[in-house]
């Protein structure tokens, strides 16, 4: 395992301390592995908590401050963190008007948060809402699955619902505002090689030379199916494919396209991967009105991408382009 | 003996079991970790050593006036820690399950048979609450729910000693940890897989099953000693 | 070879198509290879062009944009552009103002940088300045040498000459702050593997599983010194302490402290040596004024890192403050 | 034959030595670029074969019309292609050895064995100015310097036809090429390493040494022919 890290046991701990020394503006809580925006809790304004498993830099720590969330809980690598954090977080951020807890669908995340969301009610008398996130298309969400997994639209939705919570609106409102993103939106995802989780110290899975993995998760869980390495034309049709059929983006004013990287792949060939797509959609009458390209929701050392739509409405445009000023992104401000 | 489960089950023998425990996450911790890799995101061993180390560092930890007085609190503490320190999928479903375990203790110092029967019921019940999952979906349960049915059934016939019956429960979690392999998981992270799931060993039920082994181990040694 | 491209020999083609879909404020010459300001010329401002190589996404063509560059032209991978290209960028972007060429110091970048402003002075009558960045201290500078190689420094010059451009400094006011931004900055990078260049199909070297390499180029020339694996701290002092000897950076307004990744690191790696980095400036009293963590150079999938100090001052502080919108770097505006 | 360099080196032949370089380097060009992995960035024989390729589809495409009139245009031509399409470093300095060419030929439409010598070694005069580098800093003109000595010498002493002067020049360019081994490098690239440059063959002195051999080839092939 070549990483750039001391301890494989602390990378989260050490990660954390770097961020508290670049980014003055935010508000480090060590103990409970906290990222909190600089100026929490703000009087009146409906706080937003996420957070889930490390290894998915910039999501989620990188994306609090003005604009996003107001608060990040770090669990472990790719492990969902515990009630005591989200119930700090939640009490650190709760301005008077309500806490929004933003939930990635995977089964560690639900329960913890859950327990978190039972003890702030209970213990501290927060309003908490929860909305959990199911976007990716490689699970089919029926009885006989966890659901589908919470992927690249999380990106979108912290941007957005920060943006309306920071506009003013009430828990009700970032709530349906979320839930529409969530709706609307639907990503699939692709792996050419497996990540390394630290304290594993090997690979998770065996990838061959000539293969990847179509319908990857962000934590290396096995995806739809492995096939022969193809050219990114190919690529991007095998997640182009299944995202359109799932989902009518046609008849809105079109959509986000967010391609994203997941960790070791680099800008060139997700622009590659982008042209790529874009062709796809046009031919399909999907008008991109906004797009984002780069590694926001990662999965370690990975290599591979994947690609979230989000059909948007002249309100969630509006939201979108609102300035935003986190370490992951930023504009506008 | 015979008719009699004389044995009881005390704080000593508890925190026994639970250090045991935490000895064969430690030492199976890699195991674990390869069987999620397999069909989850290959974190089980880490995230259970994770939680059982706190555990055992708080049992060696408390001072001779800090010792838990009573099951339910040891059991509390235990599902406490675990919660707070695991996260992920196993934290609130093992530590929902010493959490039952400490309510439906009471302020018993020590437990029977059949009281420590109808408590490890009550903390399979929790984890089937909090995890909303039932038998045959290639979880944890799948190797805890027929273990407490062999320990019901043990006790019921009354023809065993605690050991015994513990033996016993610890083989039915064995044998329900390998019905998992031939599983289509339909809960948790493997069931992403679909089919590809199949013909896997589901990593929580290797774990519950080393939970069995070592409270058999635990009170057969207290037995012994 | 596992990459998500197309043809081997296309993907500056393919990714410039991408760059021109994803970003339509930017204008993209695809005969030349250029992206270019949407508003470009802008009358009476200086024009700064850059290029090089490509492979090292964001740079140069994600810095291109009000606050930044003009025009950056994109060379194969790992390959200068050629005069034909500079000479193009140059006529685009002149605002009658003259053009300053920002140029790393590579041979190949040199002379054919070198070949376009002879050209663009004779054919076009521009006036160019062309100005060597030259920060990397893992190579010494000296009769022996083509010279310290441009690494790191470039992403700082290219942001600060941007905003001395935008504020209205005439060309020799910019190609002063240049000169000052390289004489204050220093580099020193390593690798943890090597790059694949998508025309080879291999690595171009091979790095057993135990060892890494100090003092890499950002094209995969071999460093200073193959040594073993070590832990995040000891890959920091590595790196700090040849930047600390070459020049003294104790005494002004502090340092922007840069860490960059190779390509195929992730960020949580970055901010674990980040925080290494920052322990040992203090120790060595080198406040940090400003930060920036992430992959701005790069050198394809290689996994590494380098550290790059900026001796600031109140108006190299105020530059790097200013509004900048550019696909790669992006803030007030 | 003896006392005389009889044959005369045309458009025809020039075109042959392109084409057969251009060949050359597209067999070489795997080879090429290893040299250019160990000390460079790997990319030596990808820029040379994207530029003769370039070059020889030119002179391919160039219709009945558009023939090169004298050596000069040919040269110009080749020259202009390469700056416009190789970069690096080797793009200036192979455009400019072509430019120089060029420049030197003035309206011939063939050269005698002087006139080509003369004008090989403008050629890389102009590489010198380029890349202000000279004899011995382990580059092209490690082979190229040597070479154009050699032709030089075999002129002198003008006892060889021009095939005979070509294969001892393309014999000093390997000469000079095989000298970079043990040689520092201290211009380009290769100077980054400092010692570990030692130990490896410059990849520029090899396609200059294939550039060579090419125009041996050329000669000798139009003079059987
Ligand atoms: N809903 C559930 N009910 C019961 N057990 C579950 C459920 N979901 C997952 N599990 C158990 O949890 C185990 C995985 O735990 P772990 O790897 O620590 O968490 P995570 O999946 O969050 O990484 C699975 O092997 C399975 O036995
Ligand atoms: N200053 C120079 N003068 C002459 N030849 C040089 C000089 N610098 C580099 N070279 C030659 O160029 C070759 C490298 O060419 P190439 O790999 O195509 O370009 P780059 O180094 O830009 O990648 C070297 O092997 C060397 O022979
Ligand atoms: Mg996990
Ligand atoms: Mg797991
Ligand atoms: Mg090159
Ligand atoms: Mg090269």
């Amino acid at each position: 395992m070549k990483k750039l890290i001391n301890d494989p046991e602390a990378v989260v701990r050490d990660a954390l301390a770097g961020v508290a020394l670049a980014h003055p503006e935010l508000r480090i809580d060590r103990e409970h592995r906290l990222v909190i925006r600089g100026d929490a809790p703000v009087q009146g304004k409906v706080g937003l908590v996420s957070g889930g498993g490390s290894g998915h830099e910039p999501l989620h720590g990188g994306f609090v401050g003005p604009g996003m969330l107001d608060a990040a809980c770090a669990g472990e690598v790719f492990t969902s963190p515990v009630p005591d954090q989200m119930l700090a977080a939640t009490t650190a951020v709760n301005g008077g008007a309500g806490v929004v807890h933003i939930v990635k669908n995977y089964t560690g995340d639900i329960m913890n948060f859950e327990m978190a969301a039972e003890m702030a009610q209970a213990e501290a008398g927060v309003e908490v809402a929860s909305v959990v996130i199911d976007d990716d298309v490689a699970v089919r969400d029926s009885l006989y699955t966890a659901g589908r997994r919470g992927v690249g639209v999380t990106v979108l939705v912290e941007k957005i619902a920060g943006a309306a919570a920071e506009e003013g609106r009430d828990l009700a409102a970032v709530v349906d505002v979320i839930k529409k993103v969530n709706d609307q939106g639907r990503s699939m995802g692709m792996a050419l090689t497996s990540c390394t989780v630290p304290a594993a110290g090997k690979p998770t899975f065996d990838l061959p030379d000539d293969q990847m993995e179509i319908g990857i998760g962000i934590h290396g869980e096995p995806g739809r199916e492995r096939v022969q390495l193809a050219p990114a034309r190919d690529v991007a049709r095998m997640l182009v494919e299944p995202v359109l059929e799932d989902y009518d983006f046609t008849g809105g004013d079109g959509v986000i396209c967010f391609v994203n990287g997941m960790g070791a792949t680099p800008l060139l060939e997700l622009y590659i991967m982008y042209a790529e797509i874009a062709s796809l959609l046009d031919r399909a009458g999907v008008p991109i009105a906004r797009s984002l390209v780069g590694p926001y929701i990662t999965s370690l050392d990975m290599a591979g991408c994947s690609v979230t739509l989000l059909k948007v409405d002249d309100d969630l445009l509006r939201l979108w382009d609102a300035p935003v000023s986190t370490p992951g992104l930023r504009w506008g401000a | 003996m015979g008719g009699l489960v004389s044995q009881s089950f005390d704080v000593a023998t508890a925190t026994a079991w639970l250090r045991r425990f935490a000895e064969r996450i430690a030492a199976e911790k890699e195991w674990l970790t390869e069987l999620d890799s397999a069909i989850g995101d290959g974190d089980h061993g880490i995230n259970m050593h994770r939680g059982m180390s706190a555990v055992d560092e708080e049992l060696r930890s408390s001072g001779s006036g800090d010792q838990p007085a009573d099951l339910a609190t040891l059991f509390k503490r235990t599902g406490m820690k675990l919660v707070s320190s695991v996260g992920g999928a196993s934290g609130p479903l093992y530590g929902t399950f010493f959490l039952r375990l400490a309510a439906a203790t009471g302020d018993a110092t020590s437990l029977d048979g059949p009281g420590l029967a109808q408590a490890f019921r009550a903390g399979c019940d929790g984890v089937m609450a909090r995890g909303k999952a039932a038998l045959g979906e290639k979880t944890m349960l799948d190797a805890l729910l027929p273990a407490a049915d062999a320990f019901d059934a043990a006790i019921g016939e009354g023809g065993d000693d605690l050991a015994d019956a513990l033996k016993a429960t610890a083989d039915a979690a064995r044998t329900g940890r390998e019905a998992t392999i031939p599983m289509l998981a339909t809960k948790g992270r493997a069931s992403y897989l679909g089919d590809r799931s199949i013909g896997h060993l589901d990593p929580g039920a290797a774990s519950s099953t080393l939970l069995l082994e070592t409270l058999a181990d635990a009170v057969a040694g207290s037995d012994g000693s």
